[in-house]
């Protein structure tokens, strides 16, 4: 079964339409990635996937139960968790606070959280940095607080919104390692990436989104050929 | 941050110990008036007349009618010299309950005199009370103050009841001279100040029996950017007369927006307050001829009492600015107080409130008698007269045995 | 209900919502682009106002013609206020520079206080006060006409000069978003102090303005100052036509709102309208 | 945990400090200095729930303060209602008008949000002015009845009034501080840094957010009361006033906002400066006591722009390097 379905999804703001028709869905145990140039709606998807947003018209459905309309907070309870493409980490916080307020949505109690943050701390090798000010660390450091605390709800399915922009080439190779990581400790995983290498490295399939269409899905090798994907890309590369 | 916390503890432990003040030798009153904020300029003009005041007991001055002038010092206490000290309420009830608690800590003040505004003078009698301690208000009009039942409060000054009633006998006596003077409206600002003054004004139209009718009652935020609305409300009611319980600030703005809108009326009246302080008539000049207003004194009153002048040079000298009515009140109360002491023969809380019980001061420097308190310890000897602003300066108008000029009537011809 | 008093309510609540206006202008220039609520701007109404009545008082300049100079005098204060009190505490807790500024509006009144005493003074022999024009039996007075004309005249120049010049799109980029303005080359300190100097001299017009028909003291600045906070969030933090229209609109409120309610209750209806509006929008008339 | 031990002896110390320095020094006006400082610091922390922790900037708190003082004053005066019940209604009304301002409000942001606190303090202060049973703008004066603990009067000494505002100062730290370490306090700090973020943790923000104001008017309807029932008169223009609000803000923005101590420390270094500079310069008619005041608070603005918390841990953050 799967773990995410979107049908019919649309978003429209106005007369602007963000996302029109989208049909897709993630199996459980998959890497999907998803591509497209800026403004295709690949965020909106996931404003829409876990809440933030609710969709003009479309359901959207989590292990076969309609969360269309559940609002944000709820989802991270019903096990979906994003990270932001802007980082957001709680700048004023310890590294071991930001993943404690993760862990707090399974485990309401401070210390039962601290432990379990501490072992997400071990799990993403952020423990010796545990009693830094988040604000304080490095753009590589905050992205991997974000992704910690995000497996530290706990969730069965995450999103990733561009967690590896900004990293250079050294920190990307974590990143890719600690999200194969975590991709082996069971949970479904999407992905938004720009950076094409990292995005045919893992993932399983590949769904690409132009102006709010989903275009093409299929396999990475398949998309690497796909003419209307080229397109969409060279397309951006003119107007840019 | 243990150390730093323990450290701000011990200097407030040191402030505390630091504000044991050491006593005074000579006769100290303490004086509780607004000098800082919205009211600084009122609690001024009070600093300085009581500054006055403490001169003339203390130095030997040849006032006829003004007892206590002539010796130096106060006589039942062998000349021992007053000494006034001031305390700030801000115009606070809180700042000034404060201030009170804290004359009462020094133990040094024999009396305490004030406050300026009837709401702070209301809470600060009330700690006096407490303390068993006699309080002296010279200014606050709010009838309500006397209407409490305290043992150790007085006050010199007319209240709202006063000036009403000398309001609507004025009105009488216009009436009778076949003036048009029955449709009255109100102007009040939303203090305990302008809406004790106001009902006191209803209270008078009712006693009238249907003779006047208040065609507009018209209250107004204190502190307003201008006052258009209230105005043109004003204007709209079409009053005869129109009477004011109004501070400074918004006198001057009701003044010029009058002339602006062309309201006419036949008076226009004001209670204590922004009226009596002279600048309004200097520095409105045109604009606000042919006011009135209740007046405890005004220059004019040397034309009557010639002997008042020499207070009103000292005043000036100091100021810059004329005696006004609130200004002489604040003056016959030190009076009152070094009366007190001297008949008392003593300093002590009791004996003094007991001397201030039965006094029956007979003094020059306001129109009535002097001051002899009720139990409830008003000043039932006062007396209210009612000036006119004339080419920029206070003329007393009514009552006859005290007009020294004609009045203008009706105010805009 | 005589129709010459509701037009005299409209006229009088236009003429003094402009000079509400060009105050919000001020303030709302120095919150949207630094997002600092300058708790001293009353202060530096007050400032305006004693300096032309100081002008006036000692050396017979007319409030008219010192106009220019006070706007300039104003201009200096808001530099100094940034350079001195703001630079400081930029980029700190929001709450940091409204206690500065708070501090610093007891600072200001009270040297005031000091050196020139608490009494309240009126300009009334000035080239305009005391006059007023008349017609159908409604009345405008001249200081006030003057005063809301030359207000609607400075918030334009204001509003195109933001809108049209280069400091003014530098000033709006920084508005947007700091970081990214600083990156594009521009300065946004030197940005920040031109703002608070315009902020600061908007004011002092309003100031050089409002002394020809209201008193001075060294309290006066407080009343107009709470009321521009509401006007500013009332037009949208930040934009000037926003400001503008909202003054006018709480002029009129307060006016002829208080002439039908109850005139105490005339900033209460500002206030209520504040509250209706901003539920409706929530990042108010004109919010952007 | 070494931070926990640290702030009971910290605490403690304060506590035994307040209790035993008033008994040492006999003066009502420290006392009276003792009573003020403590009620504020109460009033800050309240403030600081929301405002600090949850990082809601409210201008409008002297509805709740004024809620609290004439709840506790109104039947006190008309009734001889006991006062104890009197504060407790103030508090549960002000927490159902939270609740009720709570809803339209926290949908705006920033000084939207400030604006409209002030907006509706303002609103609700015109209400009470013309409000004739509490005798509109005259305000309510308490009745001389019986001293004692029952009427919440004390006549000849000031000690009580002390010992009952430092209780209530005990609980509100202790309830700060406990709140501080559950998840609470740590979704309070998430919602003030990162609101979305902290939705995506899955955190119900206007849940929270409503939470802390709640908790907040509570408390400060509760300090409302105290302070009616200690001045003895209240009215509009004093408990109700923007005056009120922004001291509150003030207080805690000068100590550190969103920091345990900091409303403690801004109530130390404001409440007696006031004081003093008005009792040591003031009575001049000049201000020199408030020029003073300004200047100092620019001063520590400019010197320590995190307040005066921030001050401290660079102090001890210098002596440790040492």
């Amino acid at each position: 079964m799967a773990v995410l379905e979107a049908k019919d999804v649309s978003m429209y703001f106005g007369e602007l339409a963000a996302l029109k028709e989208i049909n897709l869905s993630v199996e459980q145990g998959e890497i999907l990635g998803l591509i497209g140039p800026n403004g295709a709606g690949k965020t909106t998807f996931f404003n829409c996937a876990t809440g933030f947003l609710t969709c003009t018209r479309g359901d959207i459905f989590f292990k076969g139960q309609n969360i269309t309309r559940v609002p944000g907070h709820r989802v991270c309870h019903i096990g979906i968790c994003r990270t932001f493409q802007i980082v957001q980490s709680f700048s004023e916080m310890t590294v071991l606070e930001n993943v404690m307020m993760g862990a707090f949505c399974r485990h309401p109690n401070t210390s039962n959280s601290m432990h379990s943050a501490q072992d997400i701390l071990d799990f993403t090798g952020l423990a010796d940095k545990r009693d830094q000010i988040a604000g304080s660390l490095t753009l590589a450091d905050q992205k991997r607080i974000e992704l910690a605390r995000t497996i530290a709800t706990e969730p069965d399915l995450i999103l990733l919104d561009e967690v590896m922009a900004g990293l250079n080439p050294a920190e990307t190779e974590e990143a890719i390692e600690l999200i194969k990581k975590i991709h082996q400790k069971g949970l479904t995983i999407i992905v938004v990436e720009h950076v094409m290498e990292v995005i045919m490295n893992i993932s399983h399939r590949i769904a690409v989104f132009d102006s709010g269409e989903l275009i093409v899905e299929g396999p990475p090798e398949k998309i690497v050929r796909d003419e209307r994907v080229i397109q969409a890309y060279l397309g951006e590369e003119y107007h840019a | 941050m243990k150390k730093s916390i323990i450290l701000a503890l011990f200097l407030i432990l040191l402030l505390g110990i630091s504000s044991a003040v050491s006593a005074a030798e000579e006769v100290e009153v303490a004086l509780l008036y607004p000098l800082s904020g919205p009211l600084t300029e009122a609690g001024k003009r009070m600093k300085s007349v009581y500054e006055v005041a403490a001169e003339v007991i203390n130095g030997s001055y040849d006032i006829q009618g003004v007892p206590y002038a002539k010796s130096e010092g106060i006589p039942g206490l062998n000349g021992a010299k007053i000494t006034v000290k001031f305390y700030d309420t801000q115009g606070s009830p809180e700042v000034g309950k404060a201030e009170t608690e804290r004359i009462l800590q020094e133990g040094t003040a024999k009396l305490i005199i004030g406050a300026y505004q009837s709401a702070v003078s209301k809470p600060t009698s009330f700690v006096a009370e407490r303390h068993k301690f006699p309080f002296l208000c010279a200014v606050s009009s709010s009838a309500a103050l006397t209407e409490r039942g305290l043992k150790y409060f007085f006050r010199v000054a007319p209240t709202d009841f006063h000036d009403s009633r000398m309001f609507f006998n004025f009105l009488d006596d216009m009436r009778k001279q076949g003036k048009k003077v029955e449709n009255v409206a109100i102007v009040y600002e939303k203090t305990e100040f302008g809406v004790h003054a106001m009902k006191e004004v209803k209270k008078r139209v009712d006693e009238s029996k249907g003779i006047y009718q208040v065609v507009a009652d018209v209250p107004y935020a204190f502190k307003s950017t201008d006052v258009n609305a209230e105005v043109l409300k004003i204007k709209a009611a079409k009053p005869d007369v129109i009477i004011h319980a109004t501070l400074f600030s918004e006198m001057t703005l009701f003044a010029k927006t009058y002339e602006n809108l062309g309201v006419k009326s036949n008076a226009n009246l004001s209670f204590c307050g922004g009226y009596q302080n002279p600048k309004f008539a200097s520095q409105l000049k045109d604009t606000v001829e042919g006011y009135m207003g209740s007046c405890t004194f005004a220059e004019d009153f040397i034309r009557k009492k010639a002997q008042l002048k020499t207070i009103n040079e000292m005043y000036k000298a100091k100021t810059g600015m004329n005696l006004d009515g609130i200004a002489m009140e604040g003056f016959t109360t030190l009076f009152v107080a070094v009366d007190a002491f001297s008949r008392a023969k003593a300093t002590d809380p009791e004996s003094v409130t007991q001397a201030l019980r039965t006094t029956e001061l007979v003094i020059a420097t306001l129109p009535g008698k002097g001051v002899k308190f009720d139990e409830n310890g008003q000043n039932i000897w006062i007396d209210s007269t009612m000036s006119q602003i004339q080419k920029g300066e206070y003329k007393v108008v009514w009552p006859s045995d005290w007009a020294t000029t004609a009045m203008v009537w009706p105010m805009r011809p | 209900m005589d129709v010459t008093i509701f037009l005299q309510l409209v006229i009088s609540g236009l003429l003094i919502g402009f000079v509400f206006s060009l105050i919000a202008v001020g303030l709302t220039l120095i919150w949207g682009v630094m997002d600092i609520l300058n708790f001293a701007h009353g202060d530096f109404l007050m400032l305006a106002m004693f300096s032309a009545f100081l002008m006036f008082a000692n050396l017979g300049v007319d409030p008219v013609f010192s106009l220019p100079v006070i706007v300039g005098l104003l201009f200096f204060v808001g530099l100094l206020t940034f350079r001195l009190v703001i630079k400081p505490v930029l980029g700190y807790h929001a709450l940091i520079a409204l206690l500065a500024t708070f501090g610093l509006s007891i600072f200001i009144r009270n040297v005031v206080l000091f050196f020139l005493g608490p009494d309240f003074r009126v300009i009334n022999q000035s080239v305009l006060a005391g006059k007023r024009i008349s017609f159908l039996g409604l009345h405008l007075s001249l200081p006030q006409l003057v005063s809301a004309i030359g207000c609607v005249l400075i918030t334009y120049v204001v509003y195109l000069f933001i809108s049209k010049s280069k400091f003014g799109r530098a000033l709006r980029a920084t508005a947007l978003d700091k970081d990214t303005a600083l990156l594009m080359g521009i300065n946004t300190n030197r940005v920040f102090a031109l703002t608070f100097g315009l902020g600061a001299a908007c004011v002092g017009a309003a100031g050089g303005f409002l002394v020809n028909f209201y008193y001075v003291f060294p309290e006066v600045g407080l009343n107009f100052a709470i009321l521009s906070f509401v006007i500013v969030a009332l037009g949208g933090f930040g934009n000037i036509g926003g400001a503008f229209l909202a003054g006018i609109l709480v002029g009129l409120v307060e006016n002829i709102g208080g002439f039908f309610v109850g005139p105490e209750f005339k900033y209460t209806l500002v206030f209520i309208l504040y509250l209706i509006v901003i539920s409706l929008r929530p990042k108010g008339l004109f919010g952007w | 945990m070494q931070n926990d031990k640290n702030f009971y002896i910290i605490f403690s110390i304060i506590l035994i400090f307040m209790a035993v320095a008033p008994l040492v020094i006999q003066n009502t006006h420290f006392q009276h200095l003792l009573i003020m400082l403590l009620l504020f610091a109460t009033l800050s922390q309240a403030w600081n729930l929301i405002g600090g922790y949850a990082g809601q900037v409210s201008f409008g708190h002297a509805v709740f303060f004024g809620i609290g003082s004439y709840a506790a004053m109104a039947p006190l005066t008309h009734w001889g209602l006991t006062p104890w019940v009197g504060m407790l209604i103030g508090g549960v009304v002000a927490i159902i008008v939270a609740l009720i301002i709570g809803v339209p409000v926290f949908r705006l942001k920033g000084h939207y949000f400030a604006i409209s606190t002030f907006a509706v303090a303002e609103v609700v202060r015109e209400l009470f002015t013309n409000w004739e049973w509490v005798d509109g703008p005259i305000g309510l004066d308490a009745p001389v009845l019986e001293q004692g603990f029952y009427n919440l009067m004390f006549y000849k000494n000031k000690l009580p009034y002390l010992y009952i505002v430092l209780v209530f100062f005990f609980i509100m730290m202790l309830l700060t501080f406990r709140m501080e370490r559950t998840r609470m306090g740590y979704y309070f700090r998430a919602i003030k840094q990162r609101p979305e973020a902290a939705q995506a943790m899955g955190v119900h923000i206007s849940k929270y957010k409503q939470y802390a104001l709640m908790m907040s008017a509570f408390f400060t309807a509760i300090c409302g009361a105290l302070y009616g029932l200690y001045i003895l008169h209240i009215e509009p223009a004093t408990v109700l006033s923007l005056d009120i609000s922004i001291k509150i803000v003030l207080i805690t923005a000068l100590g550190g906002t969103g920091a345990l101590w900091g409303p403690l420390l801004g109530s130390i270094i404001l409440i007696p400066l006031q004081e003093y500079s008005r009792i040591w310069l003031g009575g001049t008619g000049k201000g020199i006591d408030l020029i003073l005041l300004g200047a100092l608070i620019v001063l520590i603005c400019i010197y320590e722009p995190r307040g005066i918390v921030g001050l401290l841990k660079r102090f001890n953050f210098q002596k440790g390097k040492n």
